[in-house]
């Protein structure tokens, strides 16, 4: 049956993306050594914490599109949905850093 | 395998066990329906203790501290176990067969939704009887709410605390339902507004009450295990309590009116026989509210120092609102526009709320102007402009669709004339109650005042306020009146009393507990007025005759959020004897447990076989 | 922000004329009737919508009777199909647009009211007093001046009085409707507004934020004098010795009921001069004050009785429940009784350290009316 | 049983979580979950960095936080969402066996993880006394870690359920989705993680 090449081309593909979420790893544990070596090293504080707040976010969005498949079609709902969450983060953050202390 | 076959003679024992074990979205309606009105009613005599106490100046009917307790719990009852369950109950009964599916998404956590919002709302009020209800207000402001003596608060935190819970799940099972379970051609554009506004409101839901989540168990810690969110001496600040509960509050009033808004939607296009006006800018209005609904929570908080910067962009943030909710209005008025308008009891509460609600909206208009909300806010100002949208939006939308969809649920139409009864004295005992309460509130009344004083022109105005909230009883035991009345004289109608436009009015009545025998192609917006303009009775199959899957019913939501009703009382009477952790420990056992059963046991459901159809259809 | 909205509030006053014979509330409490440049201002954006929305609310009347006398079902009518329009451009960009511009019209003034109300920049040179909200009373300190005082708040008129605002206990909000709008006293954090009074009165405040069982019964009052008569306040406080409390030629009870009041260690939460109070209100010039612990009696235009003070020391938390004097010791204390309440009430009442009192605040919105 | 079948294809799809009805609702309202999941964090974040200051003069914390803990903390959660991808991986292959033995290795990790988060947070009660009523920094870190830790557990708990449950019946159409879901379930563990150190630890000791 045409099933199984679909399969061997599939296994193929798999394997493919599994390369890239290896690299993606890898590149998540540099993010996360440069991170803490920026802290370790006595940088200005106010050019850290920018720096380690993009890192954070790749990272995040290497978790989001690449372990958690949301680069993959069919992911459209979700990716809606999390933007949403996020949208609505972002204001409660805000709301709770920039308001409390009027 | 399945016992629904024999729904029909069964003895009261196997009714009840039917509807604690029921998946079936429209049985979980009716249980919605059931809770939600008794609350309701609940609510209602606690509006009506308020409103006696206040008939006249420094009154005794009720202590101070039993004020406190009453008004808390009506505020606390209507907002989250009347008005959300009972939008519920219609979205339940509706939903499903508006887009044309066998089911929700989540058959399970349906239930589980329901018990959760009942066993929340029945540990809530057990507070009554157990030293004291909750009287910090609804909104629960800490510090107040975290000093509060006794367990009344407690019973408050874990109360909404598990029926929350059972909202979110709600919400989940919603949006996946609308988005995974539409029938064939129904594209989002053809989806009837009330699937819209469910979709919406789920999203919002999604968004908004993990916030409430969290401010919940911060409140929690601090009562009850000492940690120091909300305390100043440890360096808490109670602004964040404030922050929390309107991130959560804000979208929660649009939560409540948007559905209603759907509902409208329905009604008068069936009515006036006209197609919805402007249904894609109804669309885009309802997302609109939805999103911005998100961004102005603090016009709440306009006296809380928050400075004249954030105060400025949330007054005009807030005043954005109007254009969607706008667009919405003259829609609804151009629907009526050249149509061929026919008067019932659904379209009366229709009607009622269009100047109803275009007074709660410009009174929000006006709140939602800083300087002058320095005036009104938290006077009585403010109390009638939220009765104004809630009761002249939300109230009247459920009555609405109470009787728009009775025939749909129950297989017969109520009363007409019971029901013109209820609407006029409901809507002229509505405006006598909260009209007045605009002026009380600027001649100087607070709100949350369990007496006032005696000489200051106040008088006069609560009498009214009082005579008013009398004739809505009236107008809602009247109501009760009628339901009793149809259920045992009422004749069963057939499956499409209103010459309706949408698909669950193509189903027979009653409706067979599989919805559609076949999945039907959806041709474009109102599909069934599609077919019957062009001659047809019903819509075209979209799959041919099969077996259809169904799920199983289970006890186990039952269980489970009995498990956390126990609990509840557990984490509430630890700080009092550690022995109680005892039943904190059982009630968790039973919830985790259940979830451990569900989780490895196999749930397969079951199927109904073609050649049974007709005959499981009865 | 004045010129041409002053007009429309004088033409608003004007037409709401009847309303105000048919009583638009207690004249030294309605916002209705502004004493004081904060109330005036609000005043303006509440006239200011409610033309705005009166105009909306007539247009969409005006359709909606128009479509329900129109198109309502005639008889023999009832199988009509209308046309099934689906929508019309023009009309909803008109009806997206003409709000979005009555918004406009409200969201311009509504900031710039917004900043003029948190105006600070006379901060400095100002007046400044500092205002704790207490479960469920007030207390008002004169830093500068070295005054504590509670209840009443006096202040002259016609200048910008600055307020710097917290809690001690749970958050209460300082509202005196015709003076001013509202401000949450937050126990973590001041807060700070200016007040401004036209006239000389006595204006009642409320705390409109729910803060307990007591919460409807934590009134004070705004004494706004003339700024000579206000002076002559200071001055008048600032003399109190408290040691030297009672009166050369004062009576026997009088004097008696001084000794009581250490006695009974009223003096642990109630301070008599300047020096801070901790839990109860400053007592110093009780004598001037027309309530007892700032509403009794409670009709509105009353003074306080001997027998209401004596009523209020033996029974605190009958007449406020959850007040905190009911912690007080001399409450469970078996020799403390009628008698010795009367006499310290005969002390009390004859705190009066000032010629400026409450009936100095001009006539006609005093208590003895 | 027609049921056995449907379940049970001769040949797994290429996506075997979402091949089912069931599958495909499971796999959107998971996510959905997580985009709530996402403010309810955010919640606490927000409060943590509100009250981030508030710490009564004591116990502050730069005078807390160890990096080198952190640091291992985070390899070791950062390693075990690699290792649940290939347990993904190997689901998509069918390959039962080693999807196992991946999630396996994923859940000693992430006990690991949470073993040493029991350690850190012990140290800081007898070592420091500071507690979660030392002031509201204390119960604004207590809270958010460990409302993270007590995600790690559940997490742990499900996927160890999962795979006990499943582990004679092999891979399936019907648990094909339990586990996919698991598996983002455990990633967004990590996502909230990353947030936690960068924000928490290492904002906090610079
Ligand atoms: C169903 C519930 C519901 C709805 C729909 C609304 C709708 C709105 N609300 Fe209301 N609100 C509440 C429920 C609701 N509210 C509750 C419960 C509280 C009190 C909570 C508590 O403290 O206990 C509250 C409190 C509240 C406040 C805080 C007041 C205070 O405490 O000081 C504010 C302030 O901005 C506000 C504003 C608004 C606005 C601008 C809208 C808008 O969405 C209204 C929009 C609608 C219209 C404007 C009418 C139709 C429009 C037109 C016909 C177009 C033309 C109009 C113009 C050009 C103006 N509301
Ligand atoms: C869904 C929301 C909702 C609804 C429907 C209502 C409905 C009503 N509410 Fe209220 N209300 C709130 C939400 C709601 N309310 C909230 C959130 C607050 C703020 C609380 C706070 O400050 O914390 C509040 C506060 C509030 C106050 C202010 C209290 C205060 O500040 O001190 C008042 C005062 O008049 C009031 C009155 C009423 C009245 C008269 C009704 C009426 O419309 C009720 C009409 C219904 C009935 C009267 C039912 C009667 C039914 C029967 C009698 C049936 C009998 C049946 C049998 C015998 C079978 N409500
Ligand atoms: C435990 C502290 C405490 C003690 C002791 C105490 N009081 Fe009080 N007192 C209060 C508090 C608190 C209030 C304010 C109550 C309120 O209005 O909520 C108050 C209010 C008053 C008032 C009204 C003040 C006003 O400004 O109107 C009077 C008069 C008074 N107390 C007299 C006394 C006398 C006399 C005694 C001793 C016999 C006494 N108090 C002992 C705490 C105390
Ligand atoms: Cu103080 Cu209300
Ligand atoms: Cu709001």
């Amino acid at each position: 049956m045409a099933e199984n090449t679909n399969l061997d081309y599939q296994k193929k593909k798999n394997k493919e993306e599994m390369k890239q979420q290896v690299i993606t790893f890898a590149l998540m544990i540099v993010f996360t050594i440069i991170a803490f070596a920026m802290v370790l090293s006595d940088l200005d504080k106010l050019f850290v914490v920018p720096i380690l707040f993009l890192l954070a976010v790749v990272q995040v969005i290497f978790q989001l599109y690449y372990f958690m498949h949301m680069s993959h079609k069919g992911h459209e709902m979700p990716a809606f949905m999390m933007y949403g969450g996020i949208f609505a983060a972002f204001l409660t953050l805000l709301g709770l850093t920039v308001l409390v202390w009027w | 395998m399945s016992s629904t076959t024999m729904t029909q003679k069964q003895g009261f024992a196997a009714t009840l066990w039917d509807y604690l074990t029921t998946v079936d979205h429209k049985k979980i309606a009716v249980l919605y329906l059931i809770g939600g009105g008794f609350f309701f009613i609940l609510g209602g005599l606690e509006a009506l203790a308020i409103r006696i106490q206040l008939i006249q100046p420094n009154n005794d009917f009720v202590s101070n501290g039993f004020y406190n307790e009453i008004m808390t719990m009506h505020g606390t009852t209507m907002i989250f176990l009347a008005a959300m369950p009972l939008i519920f109950a219609l979205m339940n009964a509706v939903v499903p067969l508006q887009i044309g599916a066998r089911d929700v998404a989540f058959p399970f956590l349906n239930s589980l939704g329901f018990w959760l919002f009942a066993f929340g709302g029945i540990l809530l009020n057990c507070s009554w009887f157990l030293g004291g209800a909750p009287d910090a207000g609804w909104t629960a402001y800490a510090p107040l709410s975290v000093v509060s003596p006794g367990h009344g608060v407690d019973f408050y935190v874990l109360g909404l605390q598990i029926s929350g819970a059972g909202t979110l799940i709600a919400g989940i099972n919603f949006l996946v339902t609308i988005i995974n379970m539409r029938a064939p051609g129904m594209t989002y554009m053809r989806m009837p507004l009330f699937t819209w506004t469910t979709f919406v409101v789920s999203a919002l839901i999604l968004f908004a009450f993990p916030a409430l989540t969290i401010g919940l168990f911060l409140l929690m810690f601090d009562r009850l295990f000492g940690s120091g969110f909300f305390d100043a001496s440890l360096g808490g600040n109670s602004i964040i309590w404030e922050h929390l509960f309107w991130i959560f509050g804000h979208p929660e009033v649009y939560i409540l009116i948007l559905p209603a808004f759907g509902v409208f939607s329905e009604v008068i296009p069936t009515f006036s026989k006209k197609r919805l006006f402007g249904y894609t800018a109804m669309v885009f209005a309802t997302v609109l509210i939805g999103f911005l609904g998100f961004m102005v929570w603090a016009h709440h908080m306009f006296t809380v120092g928050m400075g004249p910067a954030a105060n400025s962009i949330f007054a005009v943030a807030t005043m954005a609102i109007a254009v969607p909710t706008g667009i919405k209005i003259f829609n609804w008025l151009f629907t009526l526009w050249g149509g061929n308008i026919k008067i019932n009891s659904a379209m009366l509460w229709s009607l009622g709320f269009i100047p109803s609600f275009t007074i709660g909206g410009m009174t929000g208009v006006m709140v939602a102007t800083a300087p002058a909300d320095y005036q009104y806010h938290d006077s009585y100002f403010v109390v009638a402009h939220f009765h104004y949208v809630i009761v002249g939006g939300v109230v009247f939308a459920i009555f609405a669709g109470l009787h728009y969809w009775w025939p749909k649920m129950f297989g017969k139409i109520l009363n007409e004339t019971l029901g013109k009864i209820t609407f006029w004295t409901f809507f002229f005992g509505f405006h006598l109650t909260f009209m007045i309460q605009h002026f009380l509130g600027l001649m100087g009344m607070p709100r949350r005042y369990a007496v006032y004083l005696p000489n200051q022109e106040l008088e006069l105005g609560n009498v009214i306020s009082t005579i008013g909230a009398f004739l809505m009883a009236f107008g809602a035991i009247v109501f009760v009146i009628n339901i009793i009345v149809t259920t045992t004289k009422g004749e069963q109608v057939s499956g499409d009393p209103w010459n309706g436009r949408t698909l669950e009015w193509a189903i027979p009545n009653p409706v067979p507990h599989y919805n559609f025998k076949q999945l039907p192609l959806v041709r474009g917006l109102d599909a069934l007025w599609i077919e019957k303009t062009e001659g047809r009775k019903e819509l075209a199959p979209a799959e041919p005759l099969d077996d259809i899957h169904m799920p199983n019913p289970s006890i186990l939501p039952f269980v489970m959020s009995l498990g956390l009703f126990i609990a509840g009382f557990g984490f509430i009477y630890q700080v009092d004897h550690p022995s109680w952790l005892i039943v904190l420990f059982i009630g968790m056992g039973i919830t985790l447990g259940t979830m451990f059963i569900r989780s490895i046991k196999d749930d397969h459901g079951h199927h109904i076989h073609k050649e049974d159809l007709d005959e499981e259809a009865r | 922000m004045k010129g041409w909205m002053g007009k429309i509030r004088v033409l608003f006053l004007l037409s709401l004329l009847t309303f105000i014979l048919s009583g638009c509330g207690k004249e030294n409490l309605t916002a209705f009737l502004p004493k004081g440049y904060g109330a005036e201002v609000s005043l303006d954006l509440i006239i200011l919508p409610l033309v705005v929305m009166v105009f909306v609310f007539l247009v969409v009347m005006a359709i909606f009777v128009f479509v329900l006398v129109r198109f309502r079902q005639k008889k023999g009518q009832e199988d009509f199909i209308p046309k099934q329009t689906e929508g019309n451009k023009v009309l909803e960009v008109v009806w997206t647009a003409i709000p979005i511009l009555l918004l406009l019209i409200i969201a311009v003034p509504t900031v710039q009211a917004t900043f003029d109300l948190a105006d600070e920049s006379s901060k400095g040179d100002a007046l400044n007093i500092n205002v704790t909200g207490n479960q469920y009373w007030w207390h008002f300190n004169y830093d500068e001046q070295d005054i504590q005082t509670s209840q009443d708040l006096y202040i002259p008129t016609g200048e910008r009085v600055y307020l710097n605002m917290m809690s001690s206990d749970v958050i209460h909000s300082f509202w005196v409707p015709s003076i001013t709008g509202k401000m949450d006293t937050n126990p973590e954090n001041e807060n700070t507004m200016y007040i401004e009074a036209n006239e000389e009165g006595v204006y009642y405040g409320k705390c409109a934020e729910f803060c307990g069982p007591s919460h409807s019964l934590m009134d004070f009052k705004i004494i706004a004098v003339s700024p000579e008569e206000f002076e002559t306040w200071v001055a008048d406080m600032q003399n109190v010795d408290p040691e030297e409390t009672v009166a050369q030629d004062a009576t026997e009870a009088v004097q008696e009921g001084r000794e009581l009041f250490d006695e009974y260690s009223c003096i642990n939460c109630h301070a008599i001069g300047s020096s801070p109070t901790a839990i109860g209100p400053n007592l110093t010039n009780f004598g001037d004050r027309t309530k007892v612990a700032g509403v009794i009696p409670s009709a509105v235009d009353e003074q306080y009785s001997k027998e209401d003070l004596v009523n209020w020391i033996l029974n605190p938390d009958e007449l406020k429940p959850g007040n905190k004097m009911t912690d007080a010791g001399y409450l469970s204390d078996e020799s403390f009784g009628e008698e010795e309440a009367s006499k310290i009430a005969d002390y009390l009442m004859q705190l009066q350290p000032s010629e400026i009192t409450p009936d100095d605040a001009g006539e006609g919105l005093t208590v003895e009316q | 049983m027609s049921q056995d079948h449907t379940l049970n294809p001769e040949v797994m799809p290429s996506e075997p979580e979402k091949a089912t009805l069931e599958g495909k609702n499971k796999f959107l309202g998971f996510w959905f979950f997580l985009g709530g999941e996402t403010v309810l964090f955010a919640s606490l974040f927000g409060t943590y960095l509100a009250l981030q200051g508030s710490t009564m003069g004591d116990n502050t914390p730069e005078k807390l936080f160890g990096l080198g803990l952190v640091f291992i903390m985070t390899m070791l959660l950062l390693t075990s969402s690699l290792t649940s991808v290939y347990a993904i991986y190997h689901m998509k292959n069918n390959d039962f066996r080693k999807m196992q033995l991946w999630l396996g290795i994923t859940v000693i990790l992430g006990f690991t993880f949470l073993g040493f988060e029991i350690y850190e947070f012990y140290h800081y009660i007898h070592g420091y006394e500071f507690t979660f009523r030392s002031s509201a920094f204390g119960s604004a870190f207590y809270t958010l870690v460990g409302f993270h830790g007590g995600h790690v557990l559940f997490g742990l708990l499900w996927i160890v359920t999962l795979m006990v449950r499943n582990a004679k019946r092999g891979l399936n159409l019907y648990n094909a989705p339990k586990f996919y879901i698991a598996s983002l379930y455990w990633h967004f563990i990590d996502v909230v993680w990353v947030f936690i150190f960068t924000v928490v630890y290492l904002m906090g000791v610079i």
